[in-house]
């Protein structure tokens, strides 16, 4: 019994039973629903969605928001084509160029917060503002469609079963992540700063430093995240990451992650965007009116966001320690 | 001892901060092997001394020697590595975090990639944990510790540096007094084995039976630099530390058996665990409410307010019963008032103005027609409540934030003041907060009462108590142990009331409740 | 009043020629503004430079609205005005809500022609040069059918944002040619004119559908090139498929025999032929009263800029027939529509 | 520095004062307002014409509403996601009630603007009895209530609005003053009165600064709370009704998707105005001027011709430069102020 309710107040079990829940009751209804091909599908919205949400979980560990993780993703996926198409860049080459251009975008946002000591939200807004417009300017919202054959197959590939080999980075950076958060200085730094940004650096941790750090990871994140789009819609589109800020919101808080910082969980995370996956494939399956995909979408973030809490609520007062 | 060379000096330091002159000149030197007191009204410099030395801030002049030389801390880390460390006196754990991890935070900010050994970590904390007799698995939560235990935490925390110099700010504040005692054991081997220490307090008795050296600062300045303790009295460091004798007026019999119950609890539940709770304070009487941290007094008192539901059992005000659904009608339909022990996050709102916060409880009995206010009536109305206390602020538009503790608790008082409540729940009232100040506070206290206010002080400070107090009423986990009427006379009434909670204290050991704490 | 309005017209345009001396208050200057950017649209800004050259404009220029967005839109506009601009082939942004901004721009003695998608009348528009969207879905559907041939026929619809009424006309025109063929539409999924979203859903529906449905039609621009490299993914499935618009990897798609056909719409078409009306307009023409309209749901002043069907026979030169379709239009345009004195 | 000084009536004139105006946000703003139009005025032609002084006018009092609604909110320490699709919900019913049930055009701005104020109750009341952030609420609220509209109005726009509504948002006043641009200053007047010096704001102010310390004074927060999204959601709907008069009709994409176009406005002017998004310290001016700075940096942009693609980066690049100029000018003075 104490096991069981030892388990029920971590991050992840309210999110894991909800997941289990609902493929249940979907596969039930629905015998296609775990089916190889559509697992491969899951698999691959959940590839990318779930460095999305990491991006932004990471900038949440430390208390602040990132506006720009759509923007920085849109900007280095279509860096990447258009590195190959108009440079003729081979594609290794052109990954690593979108990756640091992300990891600069993430340093610019980490040093202006940091440099300036405005907040989060307001300088995020403008960078926002600055590299989705360096992305229009580039492109002139032309998409480019020089994506060579290399990364269209990787795109398409499958590793095993019906695992695509695009769900891989994401699982080495899923490791990584838990990794670092739990076991790496940098990432108990991130959540010290997170927690209490005064006391850690009265605990001799470079509040600077670790800012830009987490900057610098949450733009690494969202931009290997634009590079896997990509391959999996085969086009540099400039409309990439647009639509990114919901999510990445809504998985990590799903995960029962603490907007004032200090406080994400990996696995709660990714179960977040598992869940928000497999509605969002529901709705489809089910052929809901799609007039109301949005209604459902938002009440079913209530929802889990709401079982949540019910969960973590423990009985005031006398005892509780 | 006097042969030694000092270890560490701070020779005329100032530190300005805008429109504020925190340090004007100070000297301080540490001997090796020394426990020196630094002591100190609130606002006199005494934790910008330390800022200034462990690295938090730079210092706008002068200079700081260790082993003779100058130097010079860039940022707390530099400090760290220089071998001086501090327990400041804000909590400064990361609660989420284990205990060995919050301990060895500043080692593992030598590499931010080298993988953490939390078994090596756990190993290497435990022998911090054992010299303060600290029960605890380093593996342990911090968050899921007592108030106490975090404090022994933080200790463990600056002892696991082996720092040469160890600065503690206020490090009893919360411990009980064998937790204490534990601690001066501890503080006496690290002084033998040669470690130079620093201890602030505002316990005076505490200073006399553990430190040997002094530095006294009034208004930023030296009142007394570096001298030993030998031959100086109580009154000779109150005298410095507030520059004249002190004064505080003694206990005094009041009778007010035969004026009317204002607040009267029969048998009261409440949903916080209070069982059969009975309490009844009489205009004009002031009852004090005697326990440790983490009984329940608090609680307590924020289910007389309304903000904790009362289960069962009979609330009367003035002889009626009432039930009291929320904060705002025990203070507007009942006349309840509630002073918070947590100034900065219940008792003030502190990016708000003085005017803004003193006026807060009145606005609604100033409101005109459509909800007007105007500033002018609520200006008048609190001025002489702020007169009256003395409250030094540039003016009434000052940010309370800004203003010293002393004021901000003088505030904290003139709100109440001028709201004119007839019952008046007073929590700790001279936590953090100077010998002066604590004198007026309890004159005032008194002078409130004699005008009829009905009064309960929470206070887990014995001599406030007594001094206080007509009647006291003792309580431990939850339940009321006893009452003891007040003679005046301390070796009796602390008898007395160690009698009625010391059957509890020794059981109860291992985990106190938590209602406490405050992040 | 006009009087006024007449005067401050003029003020705007007197002073902003005092400042660029090099622009006559004379000279046509107009501008190709899409509702945001969308890769449709880019014909335009070729179609403009083509058509400044050919008919000595001061300028025909393409400027986009940052993003798809009435207020984006609207905000162009103005500023565009002020700048003393004289000529307009708007998108509206909507159909009704744009109309406003149009009075305001044409009671500045601005011309204004509704480019590809038409406004609500009335409207200060000449007319509405563009493509029927219901139309085009309509015939799209057909093909679809026809490429179907006997045997089930169950259709998937994808299509854009439901915020764009475009889209419900779209919904109901596939149903409509659906029923008239004996074909049923089994699931119309919309709001996916982005690539993610778009990506998603169709993958997912054609995970767990793709043995119930024997034909896809797209009407929106992102769920067509999605739904072609989907089919191509899926190998041979037996779905057919008409896409809508020319992206490039539909018309690979088509020549690679993935997809049967796309609904061409006639982008540079409407641009070059719009920009010419424009300066024809200003230079004192009118729209006859009697001219041939063609009506559809909003307008009765629509002129057809050309649908065509290009399968894989014609895939390698819709170019060229879209040209020629532009030039055939051009040819009778100014005798058929306008009356010039 | 002593008890003395507090003697002096409250607002005292003097150096004090001063200084403080100068140090303010709102100062800042008008420097930068002053600046930049000074720039535009001599460098794009026709920035300073009667028409796009109108328009800018316009433009901009929507652009700072929004920004007022989202400002009440931010009061009490939350954010308000859904202010977009609050306000198209409301306009759509005010459409709604004139076309389907032939209400007169008065009653059923009312109808919307109650609508309005009905949806922010739902969110108050939802983020006081749960707990939960604000942020959390509204990101979901904004689908349920944009999705529930799309559901019930099929994307239908009501198109048949009174003459009224659409010759209201032409009309003007002196060639270039738009009488949507007065409503939105009343408006501004009306909470600058409310947060100065009525009880509901002080209140509303106490309890976003410090939700404990206000419960303990006798203020109820929950109320508050639910009140300040109640008034955020009436303000949307505000917002959204003068987007109606100025575009003639109720349309459910005047928001965009989810009503997300918003957000931009919403929350760019009370941050550069200097509202704290931790609460309880408010600017109406600031918002005011801030949202105007904005909405007259994207016209410039405009006017100057710097390549439709790039007007984003250049407005982002002005907003941080804005930011950091007046951050710099500050802490200017600070330190000046200091020796």
């Amino acid at each position: 019994m104490i096991q069981i309710s030892r388990l029920s107040r971590t991050d992840w079990f309210g999110p894991l039973l909800a997941t289990l829940i609902a493929i249940t009751v979907i596969q039930g209804f629905n015998d296609n629903f775990l089916s190889p091909f559509n697992i491969q599908i899951l698999l691959l919205a959940i590839a990318v969605n779930a460095l999305v949400a990491f991006s932004q979980m990471i900038i949440i560990a430390i208390g602040q928001m990132n506006l720009s993780v759509g923007a920085i993703g849109g900007l280095a996926a279509i860096s990447f084509v258009g590195a190959m198409e108009v440079w003729g860049l081979p594609a290794p080459l052109a990954v690593i160029l979108a990756l640091v251009i992300g990891v600069g975008c993430g340093v610019l946002n980490g040093a202006l917060i940091r440099i300036t000591g405005i907040s989060a939200f307001v300088i995020t807004l403008a960078t926002l503002s600055i590299f989705k417009g360096i992305n229009l300017g580039i492109t002139e919202a032309q998409p480019f469609y020089g994506v060579p054959d290399s990364v269209k197959s990787f795109g398409a590939a499958l590793l095993v079963g019906p695992i695509p080999w695009l769900a891989v980075p994401t699982v080495l950076v899923t490791v990584a992540m838990w990794f670092m958060l739990r076991r790496m200085p940098v990432g108990r730094f991130i959540l010290a700063v997170g927690s209490n940004e005064h006391a850690a650096g009265l605990s001799g941790i470079s509040v600077g430093a670790t800012v830009i750090i987490a900057h610098a990871v949450s733009g690494l994140l969202a931009a290997i995240a634009g590079v896997l789009v990509v391959a999996r819609l085969q086009i540099g589109q400039p409309s990439i990451g647009d639509d990114w800020l919901i999510l990445s919101f809504a998985a990590p808080v799903i995960g029962g992650a603490i907007l004032a910082g200090g406080h994400v969980s990996v696995t709660a995370t990714l179960l977040g965007v598992v869940i928000v996956a497999i509605i969002t494939q529901a709705l489809v399956l089910f052929s809901i009116d799609p007039f109301l995909v949005q209604v459902v979408l938002g009440a079913m973030i209530l929802a889990a966001v709401g079982l949540n809490k019910l969960r973590a609520r423990q009985p005031v007062g006398k005892g509780s320690a | 001892m006097s042969e030694q060379k000092a270890i560490f000096e701070a020779r005329g330091i100032e530190k300005a901060f805008p429109g504020v002159m925190a340090l004007k000149g100070v000297n301080m030197t540490l001997m090796p092997g020394s426990i020196h007191a630094l002591l100190g009204e609130n606002g006199a410099g005494k934790s910008t001394l330390i800022k200034v030395i462990t690295g938090v801030h730079l210092p706008s002049a002068g200079t700081l020697l260790l082993d003779g030389t100058e130097t010079q801390f860039s940022s707390p880390r530099d400090a760290i590595a220089k071998g001086i460390g501090v327990v400041h006196q804000e909590r400064n754990l990361f609660p989420r975090f284990s205990v060995a991890e919050n301990i060895h935070l500043e080692q593992l900010a030598a590499g931010y990639l080298k993988p953490i050994n939390y078994s090596a970590l756990n190993e290497g904390a435990r022998p911090w944990l054992e010299a303060l007799d600290l029960d605890i698995d380093p593996a342990t939560p911090v968050s899921e510790l007592s108030v106490a235990r975090m404090q022994l935490v933080e200790i463990a925390k600056a002892l696991s540096l082996q720092s040469r110099v160890l600065l503690l700010d206020e490090p009893t504040a919360s411990l009980t007094s064998s937790e204490t005692e534990r601690l001066f054991t501890i503080l006496r081997r690290l002084r033998d084995g040669g470690t130079s220490l620093v201890f602030v307090s505002h316990k005076l008795e505490e200073v006399q039976e553990i430190c040997d050296r002094v530095t006294v600062l009034r208004d930023g300045a030296n009142a007394c630099e570096s001298r030993s303790m030998d031959g100086i009295g109580r009154h000779d460091l109150v005298q410095m530390m507030i520059g004249r004798a002190e004064g505080a007026a003694a206990w005094r019999h009041r009778d007010t058996t035969g004026q009317p119950e204002v607040l009267g609890l029969s048998d009261v539940s409440t949903s916080l665990g209070h069982k059969g709770v009975n309490l009844s304070v009489r205009k004009g009487e002031i009852v004090g409410l005697y326990g440790l941290v983490g009984a329940g007094r608090t609680e307590l008192a924020k289910a007389i307010m309304g903000k904790f539901k009362v289960t069962a059992g009979k609330v009367q005000v003035n002889g009626k019963a009432v039930t009291i659904p929320n904060v705002a009608s025990a203070i507007h339909d009942h006349g309840l008032g509630y002073i918070s022990e947590d100034r900065k996050s219940e008792g003030l709102i502190l990016q708000h103005s003085v005017l803004a916060n003193a006026g807060v409880p009145i606005w609604r009995k100033l409101a005109g027609r459509f909800g007007a206010l105007r500033d002018k009536r609520i200006h008048d109305a609190v001025l002489p409540y702020l007169q009256k206390l003395e409250v030094k602020t540039p003016s009434l538009n000052q940010t309370v934030a800004n203003l010293s503790g002393g004021n901000q608790q003088k505030i904290s008082v003139a709100k109440w003041l001028a709201a004119g409540v007839q019952f008046l729940i007073v929590d700790e009232p001279s936590v953090g907060i100077d010998i002066k100040t604590k004198a007026y506070l309890h004159e005032l206290l008194r002078e409130l009462a004699d005008a009829g206010t009905a009064i309960l002080v929470i206070s887990s400070d014995m001599p406030e108590m007594i001094a206080l107090a007509d009647r006291i009423v003792v309580m431990d986990d939850y339940h009321i142990t006893g009452e003891v009427t007040n003679s005046g006379v301390y070796d009796d009434i602390s008898h007395a009331i160690m009698g009625l909670i010391h059957d509890a204290e020794e059981d109860s050991g291992a985990v106190v409740p938590l209602k406490e704490i405050s992040v | 009043m006009t009087r006024h309005i007449q005067a401050i017209a003029m003020a705007a345009v007197l002073g902003t020629s005092a400042i660029s001396a090099a622009q006559a208050a004379e000279d046509s200057l107009f501008a190709l503004i899409p509702g945001g950017p969308h890769p449709y649209f880019s014909a335009w800004e070729q179609a403009g430079a083509d058509a400044a050259r050919d008919f000595g404009l001061a300028g025909a220029e393409y400027k986009v609205p940052q993003k798809w967005e009435l207020a984006q839109q609207n905000q162009l506009l103005e500023s565009l005005l002020s700048q003393g601009y004289n000529g307009f082939l708007i998108f509206p942004g909507d159909p009704v809500g744009a109309v406003s901004t149009a009075e305001e721009l044409s009671s500045y003695g601005a011309q204004i022609i509704a480019g590809a998608g038409c406004y609500k009348d009335p409207s200060p528009a000449a007319f509405c040069l563009g493509t029927d969207t219901g139309n085009s879905a309509y015939i799209g559907t057909k093909e679809l059918i026809k490429a179907m041939g006997d045997g089930e026929k169950r259709i998937a619809h994808f299509t854009g944002f439901l915020v764009d009424p475009n889209t419900q006309l779209r919904i109901d025109a596939v149903q409509r040619a659906a029923d008239e063929e004996g074909a049923t539409v089994v699931q119309v999924i919309a709001d996916i004119d982005a690539p993610e979203p778009a990506e998603e859903k169709i993958n997912a529906y054609l995970a767990a559908h793709a043995d119930e449905v024997d034909g896809i039609v797209t009407t929106a621009w992102v769920p067509a090139v999605v739904a072609a490299n989907a089919l191509r993914k899926m190998g041979d499935s037996g779905i057919k498929m008409v896409g809508i618009d020319h992206d490039e990897v539909l018309i690979q798609a088509i020549k690679d025999g993935i997809v049967d056909g796309t609904m061409l719409q006639n982008p540079y078409g409407q641009g070059y032929i719009g920009s010419f009306a424009l300066d024809r307009l200003r230079s004192g023409c009118t729209v006859k009263e009697d001219a041939p309209f063609g009506s559809n749901a909003l307008t009765d002043k629509f002129i057809d800029s050309g649908t065509s069907y290009v399968d894989a026979s014609n895939a390698d030169s819709y170019l060229e027939a879209m040209r020629a379709e532009t030039e055939k239009l051009l040819a009778d345009f100014e005798s058929t529509y306008l009356s010039c004195s | 520095m002593t008890i003395q000084d507090i003697n002096s009536p409250p607002g005292a004139t003097g150096g004090l004062s001063r200084t403080r105006f100068f140090l303010s946000n709102e100062f800042g703003l008008i420097l930068l307002i002053i600046v930049f139009a000074v720039i535009f005025g001599l460098s794009a032609r026709g920035f300073l014409s009667p028409f796009n002084l109108f328009t800018l006018g316009r433009n901009s009092a929507i652009n700072i509403m929004i920004g007022l609604s989202m400002m009440t909110v931010i009061v009490t320490g939350g954010l308000n996601l859904a202010v977009g699709a609050m306000g198209v919900s409301a306009a759509m019913v005010c459409g709604w009630l004139i076309e389907g049930l032939g209400v007169p055009w008065p009653l059923a701005i009312l109808g919307g603007l109650a609508f309005g104020a009905a949806l922010g109750f739902i969110n108050g009341w939802m983020v006081v009895r749960t707990g939960l952030h604000s942020f959390i609420i509204t990101l979901a609220t904004m689908s349920i209530f944009f999705g529930a509209m799309i559901f019930l109005t099929r994307a239908e726009a009501f198109r048949d609005l009174p003459a009224a509504f659409s010759a209201f948002g032409k009309m003007k006043f002196a060639n270039y003053l738009s009488p949507l641009l007065l409503v939105t200053l009343a408006v501004a007047v009306a909470l600058a009165w409310l947060y100065r010096a009525t009880l509901t704001g002080r209140e509303m102010l106490a309890a976003g600064a410090s939700p404990a310390a206000a419960e303990l004074s006798g203020i109820r927060v929950d109320r508050m709370v639910i009140l300040c999204h109640m008034l955020s959601g009436g303000l949307a709907g505000l917002a959204a009704l003068m987007l109606v008069a100025r575009n003639g009709a109720a349309i459910p994409s005047m928001a965009g998707q989810l009503g997300q176009d918003w957000l931009l406005p919403a929350f760019l002017g009370p941050v550069l105005g200097g509202t704290l998004l931790q609460g309880g310290k408010v600017s109406v001016l600031g918002t005011v001027l801030g949202a105007f700075l904005v909405t007259m940096l994207s016209s410039g942009l405009l006017m100057l011709q710097v390549g439709a693609f790039w007007v984003q980066t250049f407005l982002g690049l002005m907003l941080l430069v804005a930011v950091l100029l007046d951050k710099a000018r500050r802490s200017y003075l600070a330190r000046r102020n200091l020796a």
